[in-house]
Parts: structure tokens; C-alpha cells; sequence
């Protein structure tokens, strides 16, 4: 309980990031038409690869081996997850790109 | 004031620390502009721009800025040779699928980013502030972040590689109540050994490694259970969920280094992934629960009974029909992406506009298996955007068109969607192929559709029935089109 | 990480601390989503009591939470007299107030908050951190964020009271060049000013207090003169504008207390008060500049060439028109709100009613001197809500409509807004009085409108023109239709 | 420079406040119709009223008889803006509050 409190107290303006990051995900979402479900869904999925940055912190602080070995996959999967991402996201918006010439 | 005053009298810090937040700062603001414009057709494109310049100045920040203790970051070599992997690898991969596998690269990346999150909780915990482990035992803050981010990240990643295994077909629904009580039971035991890792009190959180490895081998096997019996075509809704998971368990790691661009970024995701999951479920009239849980495909035995008869119609009389009208509609669906026949859907509708037929497409957003599944399908096929109308055009031109072309589609133009309240597919805006003058369906056989119901489409006097796989069928009726 | 692990160590917290902080975040919630509601017809009154409520648990929290180096609130006596004069004197003039003086009143209102955070400034000053001082002098974040605060606070004040005053019509339209020359002046004067306090080093705040004073001083100056040249029509725009400064320097609290609730709450109104601002201007198809500066009216002599001759109308064959009529449409504007007719206007409507005339009401959305003030002028009258079609839906039935009458409107019946590119007007949306069969206007004379410009449409062969003061006109004309 | 640079570290949080309020008020706004443009402005006046907050935190520190006295109108003036933002802003929406009732 102590520890939750302390949690509140000093992690009051990240908790305050989170809420207002939720709204404005939801805002900024709530009018997409279904044909860009998907794309959305991709482009999402690359952002989320923000994970590598907590990767590289981890591997550029590594010192023992194991936690070198560890880190490098995260860093890889990590990269994986962010350059694959915006490459599809961008393949399928190629698709959505033109509009009639009429 | 008391908190940010006494926090600046003790805090040591360097340019390079102020300046990072900002790239940060700018980062974030990035991907907030960049989801924003990737829900809107005409900037989707450059949303996605952004939001990767945005990755970009983090990252590069991140190598460049980011202090320790003191301490910048290290190990370039290791760091550059796994980025340099994971680029080569994720641009190789995402550029040479073909389009139609889209959504399994879209879990596979996300499964990726899980976990990266997991594999980072991994190595942060037995760092935990060796402070706060005094004050309050295992039972702080740090703690809670880092199990959090293992737990979902470790769901997120085993989740998202039997959703890509079950979208290549390599893994077959297994549909099983057994399955479901198994899963609530490791629920419980997930918590209830999280919990019990916290409450270790002052310990050496080292001593805890055999119990955490527990709790990653657990949650992955939750991950695998949790999908498991959710149906293949649901998948899309699975991966937009785990998706959203991958988004929290990142935010996570926001909290663990008091990194804002993580924060933002993953709860961003967190929180537009999970109202994009209600949209997906909406676009097909079903409640999230109802595809966990997998209801669908029971089928109510309404309206199932009056259906008369089946009419066939030859080729050579499709190809006379089509030859001579004025308005075509084609209305494709799954099987056409199944026969993979969407190039010569392409040629009939050359050989008909030569012909001086007037060919069009009715996209229903919720065709295929994925959303915008028509249009990626299509698209592969050098069809000319502008012959793509969205169903609710469509529909208003209906009246106009002479034959309606349906292949391989099914529950997208049942009508049970507007007149039968009993039906599950009741109140899903269809195409409605019944407002045309004639009506040829193409399908292999009498096989449902995925809402596995029957469709009195089929049997309505419009309605004419040309039975075979949609490839071969469309092969055939181009030769009789062209001999017309 | 550091950062919030070097942060815990040093800082002491208790209990209250937390649960203010949670409270703080439930009432920032509450302002998002009521200023989300109150953008919403059908929510907006519910909107309201969100962000009411957010308040009130927000200021509760406070007083009963708040601590300061260990101090709790204290001065009770004082808080509670204020606060309960504040609320008697606020309840009682807000509920008084006549309708039509609501623009008055939110400029009112709006001062006194800007008036209190520059209030706060003035106070804080001496107050300024030692330790900060000791480090950087003067020229650092706490003095930046107070003398912020008492710039914005106080020009918005000073402001808000001169568009009160002219919107009171008690101040006159000083249009002058010279003002302008003087307003930039100023604005450079205020920046230097506060470069030189910030930058007198390690000093005690309180011997600059002269200076500061005279800061004030001179904000306050320039807030009148900000104001003084734009014209009193334009008010509600200004309005805006300064409700959303003093949104920032509300927020410039925030950082001071490191009060996150002020944080929110004020960065919210001042970035939606911004866009609102601009919204306003775009509905009247003008820029934020161009009202500012204020060269509206200067009228493009174009198109002002062959306009023909005017053609008056009788009161008796007005009355006869009217009550003969299917489908009558009372398009209303300004003059309406100034002659206060709408009572007369509603008079009239009824007896066309009991004579078997269909009675409607165009409203434009810029019509009268604020958004919505048709509106708020007709329900005062008790006219029903489903009598007031939009302009868009009016336009549509325009065609069987048998007379328009036009009464006190000008520039949204305009026709130059669609045919004229040279007129300041053109692009805005206007009633398209000219498809209906007939068209009334009623006016005083030869007066322009607000735009300064000439209206085709009082020389157009199907329009007639009913000289005189709105109310005495229908006054006169409800007469006549009683005795037919 | 070196305040600002501190200023930014220190405040790091609530600058990430500030941007995404800004977001969050943008995308909240911007769809509004013109007739509610007036109530919204009149409700959004109500809201930055939580200077009061600050008012109250001065008011309820203050020590000498010339800061009460600031304080006091300090607090006063805030909670006029507060209350009669809101009232005035209820009352302009009875306005608009009946529907269509055909
Ligand atoms: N788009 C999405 O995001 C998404 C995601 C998940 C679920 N869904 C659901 O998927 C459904 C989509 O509807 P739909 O009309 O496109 O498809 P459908 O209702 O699934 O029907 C497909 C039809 O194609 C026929 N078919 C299969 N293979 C074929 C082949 N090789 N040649 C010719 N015909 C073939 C099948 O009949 P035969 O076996 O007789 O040939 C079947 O009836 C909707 O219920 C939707 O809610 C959509
Ligand atoms: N709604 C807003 O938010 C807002 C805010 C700022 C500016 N504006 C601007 O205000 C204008 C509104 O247009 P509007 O058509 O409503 O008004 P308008 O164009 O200003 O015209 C009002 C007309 O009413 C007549 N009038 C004045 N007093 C009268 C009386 N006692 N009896 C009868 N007639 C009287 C005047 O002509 P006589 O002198 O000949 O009688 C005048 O031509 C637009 O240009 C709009 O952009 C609107």
C-alpha cells in the first residue's frame, strides 16, 4: 500500500502522461474509416517498436555476458519490430495512395 | 513547488540531458501526429512518415544522449550490429511478402516488439533499486513495472506467434471449453504467483530468478492458450488486441527508466490499438468477448426454412448475359482471395469494358479476412482505384447495374443481415445485390461462409448459381466471353 | 530512471500528498471530458456539470489536502468569506443577466480569472526560490513562469474589461493608426522590461518589486489598447482570444505549485480557446489578423455598379402577402437582436399559424453579433426549438417557400458571398433568400451591415422593401394580419 | 540558458503535459458546430477559473495583512470567474438543450 502511495506521489506527472496519452489515442483514432483498419493497426504496431529504445539503455549498460546476449536479441527483435513495421505500413498504404483521376 | 524545488536541489544534470527530453518531446509529438494522420486516407501516407522520423530522432538520441549514473550508453558494437541485423532483416522480409500476407507480418512484428519488452524486464530485474527494496520490500514500484511489462509482453509475444502460425495456416483452431477453464485457471495462478514474488519482502531479488523464470514460461504458455481457440478469421481482431498489449507492455519500460517517449508512444498504442480492436469487432456487428470466447458459428436455425430451389446457369449463358449488358457490379470476397483469381477478375473486366460493359467493384469494408482485404487484393491486381466503390455507393447505384457479380463472397451480401433480427450477422450493412436486375453468384459448392449461416441469396429468383472453384471459373468464362 | 530514483529518496511525502495527486487526476479528467461533451449538442449541458464537477472536487481536494514546506492551508476564515462572496455574487449576476448580455458576461468572468493569476504573480514574486536565485540570478524558470503569469493575466484582464464595455456599449470604436504604432510599441516595452528584471542577477526579488509594478502597469496599458481599435462587433472573437490567455496563465500556476490540475485545465482552454478563436473567424470567413487589424469595412467598390432601383411595400399588402402564404420563412439578424422584436417576431408567427401558414425560422450561423445568438434570442422568446432550421437545411427547402422575410439581416442573405469574388464576404455561406418565390426585407433604411457592404439582393426584382424599425414595423404588420 | 536547460530537465513531465493538453484540446474542439461555438467558449472560461487553485494555495500560506488582502481578492475574483462561468454557461445551454419533438 505504502509502496502504491509512493508510486502515485512520485510518478504523479508520468501517470498524468498516461491518462492524457489515452484520451488523445482514442480522439485521435475514433473517426478512422474501416479501409484503413488494417494500415492503422500496422502503423501502431511499428510505434509500439519504441521498446528498442528500452533495448539499446539495456545493452549499452550490459556487462556481464549473459546480459549482453539478452540485450542483443532485444535490441534485434526490438529493430525488427520497428523497421518491418513502417516498411509494411508503408507497402499497404501504397495501396490506399491514389485517388480517382476522373 | 516542494516536489520540483527539492527535486532540482538534488538532481545533477548535463546539456545533454535537457536536450534529449526535447528530442523526445518532439518524438512523441511525432506520433501523435503521425497516428493521427493514418486514420485518414489522403495523409495516411505521410503519417506513417512521421511517425518513423519520429523512431528516428529517438533512437539517435537515445545513442548519442542517454546517461546512466553517469555513464553514456556503451557496447556500440553489439547495439549496431543488432540494429543493423533487425534492419536488413525487417526491410528484406516486409518488402519481398507478398501483399496478401500482410496481417501475418503485422504479428509477427508485433510478437517481436513483445518480446523485446519481456527480454528487457528479464534483465532489469535483479537491478531493482537496492533502496527501495529497503523501504518497502519487493512490494515497490519498480517491481510491479517490470512484471507487468514481462508478463504482457511474454502474452503479447507467444499470442502473436499462434495468431501468425494460424494466419499461414500452419496452425488448425482447436475449439475446446476444456481450453477456456485451463486458461481463467492460469490466470488466476499468474497473479496469484506475482504476488507472491512481491510479497518476498528485503530479499536479494537475484534469489528470485527461478520464480520469475516460472512466471515468463507460464505467461507464455497463457499466450499460446489464449489464442489457441480463437477461430483463424478472427485473427485480425486478435493480432488489433495483442497489439495494444505490445503498446502497454513498451509504456512499461517508460515507467522503468522514466523515459517519456516510451511512455507516451506505447500507452498512444495501448489506447488507439484497443479502441481500433472495438471498431474491427463493430465493422463485423460482434462484441470483442463474443470472438474471444468464439461463439460465432453456431448458427441459428431461424429463417432456414423456406428456401425453394437453387438455379444454375451455364457459361455460355453468363458469358451472353455479361457480353450484352450495359452495368456490371462485381462483389468480391474471401473465396476470391482463397482461388487467388482477383488478376482475372481483372481480365474479365478488361474484356467486358473493350465489350463497352461498364465494370465496377463493390469493396465491403469487412470482405476477406481483414479489413481492406479487397482493396490490398485488387490493388495486387493493377485494378485502377477508381473502379473500387465503397457498399454504401455501391448500393445507391444498385438499381442501375444489369448483373451483379458475386465471387467467392457470401456473408457480405446476405440479406438475412436486413431482414432477419434472429440472424447473427443482423444489422452489418451489406452489398445489396438484390437491388440489381440479375444476380450470379460463383462459389464452389453449398460451403457457408464465416459466419457459417445460410445466405437466401442463393436462393432467390434473381439469383443464378455458377459452381466451381472461382479460378477456374473465371478462366473458362473469359474464353466464352471473348468468343461472344 | 535516475531521475525518479534520486527524486523518491530525497522527498518526504504523506498519505495526502498521494491522494491529492489522485484527485488532481480524476478533476483533469473530468475538464477533458466535459470540454469533449460540451462540443456536442446533445451533451453539452451534461459537459458542463463534468467540468463543474471536476472543479469543485478539484478545489475541495486543496483545501483539505494541499501542503506547503509541511504546511497545510491555512487562513480559513479568509478562503471561505471569498470564496462565499465569490459564489453568492457570481450565482446572482449570472442568473439575473438578460440572455442577450451573455457575450458581456463571459468577458466579465474571464477578466476576473485572469485578474486572479496576475494576482498570484504579483504575490509569488518575492517569493522566488533562494537556492534558484543563488544558482542562476533572476534568469530562471520560477521568475519566468510568474512574470508569464502577470503579463498574460493582466492584459487579459485589462481586456476582457474594454470588450465588456463595448460589447455594454458604454466604449466607443477608437479607430486610429496611431494606436497600432503605440501597440507594438508597447509589446516590445513589456519584453524588454522583463529581459532587464530577469537579467539583474542575484538580487532579492522584492527590491525589484518597483519594476515589476510598473511591468504591470504597462500590461495593463496594452491590454486596453489591444482592444480599443477593433470594432465592438467583433467582441466575441477577441473574447475568445483572451479566454484562451488566460488559459496560459492559468497553466503558468500550474508550473509555480507544480499543480498539475492547473497544468491541465489551463493549457486545455488555452489550446481550445485558440482553436475555437480561429473557428469563430472562419465561420464569418475571416482571418484572425484581419480582425485584429481590423481592415474589415473598407469595402471593395466592386459590383456595386448596376443595381437597379429598390421597390417598397406596403404594410397592407405585406399582410395580405403573408397571410395568403403556404410556407412562410423568417430569416432573422442582427437587427432583430438590437430593435428586440423577437418577441413581435414570434407574435406574428403565431397568428400565421392559426391562419393555416407554415411558419419557419432560417438561422444562420453567424448571424447577429456572436455564434448561436439567433438562437439564444428566439428561445428567450419561446419560439420551439424544431421552428429554427440551420441555414444548410433551410436552403434546401427554400424552393416552396412563398416569402422570405428578412428581418434586420444583411450580410447572410448577401448574395455577393456566392457571385462576387472582389467582396470581402465571398465563400460564406449564406440563406439563399432569391429561391424562394417572394422576399420581404425588413429594415430602417439604407443601413449596411456589418461587412460595410452593398446588398444586391434589396434591388432584386423579387424582393420588396419594408422601411422602418423592426419593432414598430411588426408591431404594425400583426395589426394588419389580425384584420384580414 | 543554463536556467531554461534546467528548467526543461526539471519540468521534462510537465512539458509532456503541456504538448499533449495542447493535442488533447485541438482534437477535443475541433468538429464543434458553429451554435455551440458561444456555450463552449463561455464553459471553456469557466474551466481555466481553476486559478482559483493557486489563489487558494497563496491565500492559505499568506502571512502578512498585504498578501491576505491580495489573496483574498485573489480568491475571490477565481471563484467568480468559476461560478459564474459555469452558471452562465448552463443557462445558454437550456438553449439548446430541447430536441426536434415531431
Ligand atoms: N474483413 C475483415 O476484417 C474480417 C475479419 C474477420 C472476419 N471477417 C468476416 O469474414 C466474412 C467475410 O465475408 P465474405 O463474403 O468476404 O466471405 P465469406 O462469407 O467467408 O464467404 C466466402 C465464400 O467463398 C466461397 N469460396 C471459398 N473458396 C472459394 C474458391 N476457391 N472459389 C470460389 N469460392 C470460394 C465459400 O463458399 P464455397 O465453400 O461454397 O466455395 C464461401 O461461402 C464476414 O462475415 C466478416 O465479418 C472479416
Ligand atoms: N454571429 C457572430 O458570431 C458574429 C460575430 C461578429 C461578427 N459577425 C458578423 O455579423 C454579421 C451578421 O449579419 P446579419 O445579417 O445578422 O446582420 P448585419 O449584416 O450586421 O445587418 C444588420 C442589419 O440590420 C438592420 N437594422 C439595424 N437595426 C435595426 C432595427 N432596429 N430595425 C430593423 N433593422 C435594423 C441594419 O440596416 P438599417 O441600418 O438600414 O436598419 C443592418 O443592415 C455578419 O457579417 C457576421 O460575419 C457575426
Amino acid at each position: 500500500m505504502e509502496g502504491i502511495l509512493q508510486f502515485i506521489y512520485v510518478n504523479a506527472e508520468a501517470i498524468f502522461i498516461v491518462i492524457l496519452s489515452i484520451f488523445l489515442g482514442i480522439e485521435v483514432i475514433s473517426h478512422v474509416p474501416a479501409v484503413l483498419h488494417t494500415p492503422l493497426m500496422s502503423g501502431a504496431n511499428a510505434i509500439h517498436g519504441v521498446v528498442v529504445i528500452g533495448a539499446i539503455i539495456v545493452l549499452g549498460h550490459a556487462e556481464t555476458t549473459l546480459s549482453m546476449i539478452f540485450g542483443f536479441f532485444a535490441v534485434l527483435l526490438g529493430t525488427l519490430n520497428v523497421v518491418g513495421g513502417f516498411v509494411v505500413t508503408d507497402r499497404m498504404l501504397e495501396m490506399f495512395k491514389k485517388k480517382p483521376k476522373k | 513547488m516542494d516536489r520540483i524545488i527539492e527535486f532540482s536541489k538534488h538532481v545533477q544534470f548535463t546539456f545533454g540531458d535537457s536536450v534529449l527530453e526535447i528530442f523526445y518531446l518532439i518524438a512523441s509529438a511525432l506520433f501523435i501526429m503521425g497516428l493521427k494522420m493514418l486514420s485518414h486516407p489522403d495523409s495516411a501516407k505521410k503519417g506513417n512518415l512521421y511517425a518513423a522520423a519520429g523512431m528516428l530522432i529517438a533512437v539517435i538520441a537515445t545513442l548519442l544522449l542517454h546517461r546512466h549514473d553517469g555513464h553514456k550508453i556503451g557496447n556500440f558494437g553489439l547495439i549496431f550490429t543488432a540494429i543493423g541485423i533487425g534492419t536488413v532483416l525487417g526491410w528484406i522480409v516486409a518488402r519481398r511478402v507478398k501483399m496478401t500476407k500482410m496481417p501475418e507480418m503485422v504479428s509477427l512484428f508485433n510478437g517481436m516488439g513483445g518480446a523485446a519488452a519481456a527480454l528487457i524486464s528479464l534483465m532489469e530485474f535483479p537491478h531493482i533499486n537496492k533502496e527501495l527494496i529497503a523501504q518497502h520490500g519487493m512490494l515497490n514500484w519498480q517491481a510491479l513495472v517490470i512484471f507487468l511489462g514481462l508478463i504482457i509482453g511474454s502474452v503479447s509475444f507467444a499470442g502473436s506467434m499462434i495468431a501468425f502460425g494460424k494466419l499461414d495456416g500452419r496452425i488448425k483452431d482447436i475449439r475446446s471449453s476444456l481450453i477456456r477453464v485451463v486458461n481463467i485457471i492460469m490466470a488466476i495462478v499468474i497473479i496469484g504467483l506475482t504476488l507472491y514474488i512481491m510479497t518476498r519482502g528485503n530479499v536479494n531479488p537475484a534469489s528470485l530468478a527461478p520464480m520469475v523464470f516460472l512466471l515468463l514460461a507460464i505467461s507464455l504458455i497463457y499466450g499460446v492458450l489464449f489464442v489457441m481457440p480463437i477461430g483463424g478469421a478472427d485473427m485480425p481482431v486478435v493480432i488489433s488486441l495483442l497489439n495494444s498489449f505490445t503498446g502497454v507492455a513498451a509504456a512499461m519500460g517508460g515507467f522503468l527508466y522514466d523515459n517519456l517517449v516510451m511512455l507516451t508512444g506505447g500507452i498512444l498504442v495501448g489506447s488507439a490499438g484497443t479502441i481500433l480492436t472495438f471498431l474491427m469487432c463493430k465493422a463485423m456487428n460482434r462484441s470483442l468477448i463474443n470472438v474471444i470466447v468464439g461463439s460465432f458459428g453456431g448458427g441459428t436455425a431461424a429463417a432456414e426454412t423456406e428456401q425453394g430451389s437453387m438455379r444454375e446457369i451455364s457459361l455460355i449463358d453468363t458469358a451472353i448475359l455479361l457480353g450484352y449488358s450495359r452495368k456490371v457490379m462485381i462483389v468480391p470476397g474471401y473465396g476470391l482471395a482463397v482461388a487467388q483469381a482477383q488478376h482475372l477478375a481483372y481480365e474479365l473486366d478488361t474484356i467486358l469494358q473493350d465489350k463497352g460493359v461498364d465494370v465496377k467493384y463493390a469493396i465491403h469494408p469487412v470482405a476477406g479476412r481483414m479489413p481492406g482485404h479487397m482493396n490490398v487484393l485488387l490493388a495486387e491486381a493493377d485494378v485502377p482505384y477508381d473502379k473500387l466503390i465503397e457498399s454504401d455507393k455501391a448500393n445507391e447505384e444498385m438499381e442501375s447495374v444489369d448483373v451483379v457479380v458475386v465471387i467467392g463472397a457470401n456473408d457480405v451480401v446476405n440479406p438475412a443481415a436486413e431482414d432477419d433480427p434472429a440472424s447473427p450477422i443482423y444489422g452489418m450493412p451489406i452489398v445489396k445485390a438484390l437491388k440489381a436486375k440479375n444476380v450470379i453468384v460463383m462459389k464452389r459448392g453449398m460451403g457457408k461462409g464465416y459466419a457459417a449461416i445460410e445466405n437466401n441469396l442463393f436462393f432467390h429468383e434473381k439469383t443464378r448459381m455458377l459452381f466451381g472453384n472461382a479460378k477456374e471459373t473465371l478462366q473458362k468464362l473469359i474464353t466464352e466471353v471473348k468468343n461472344i
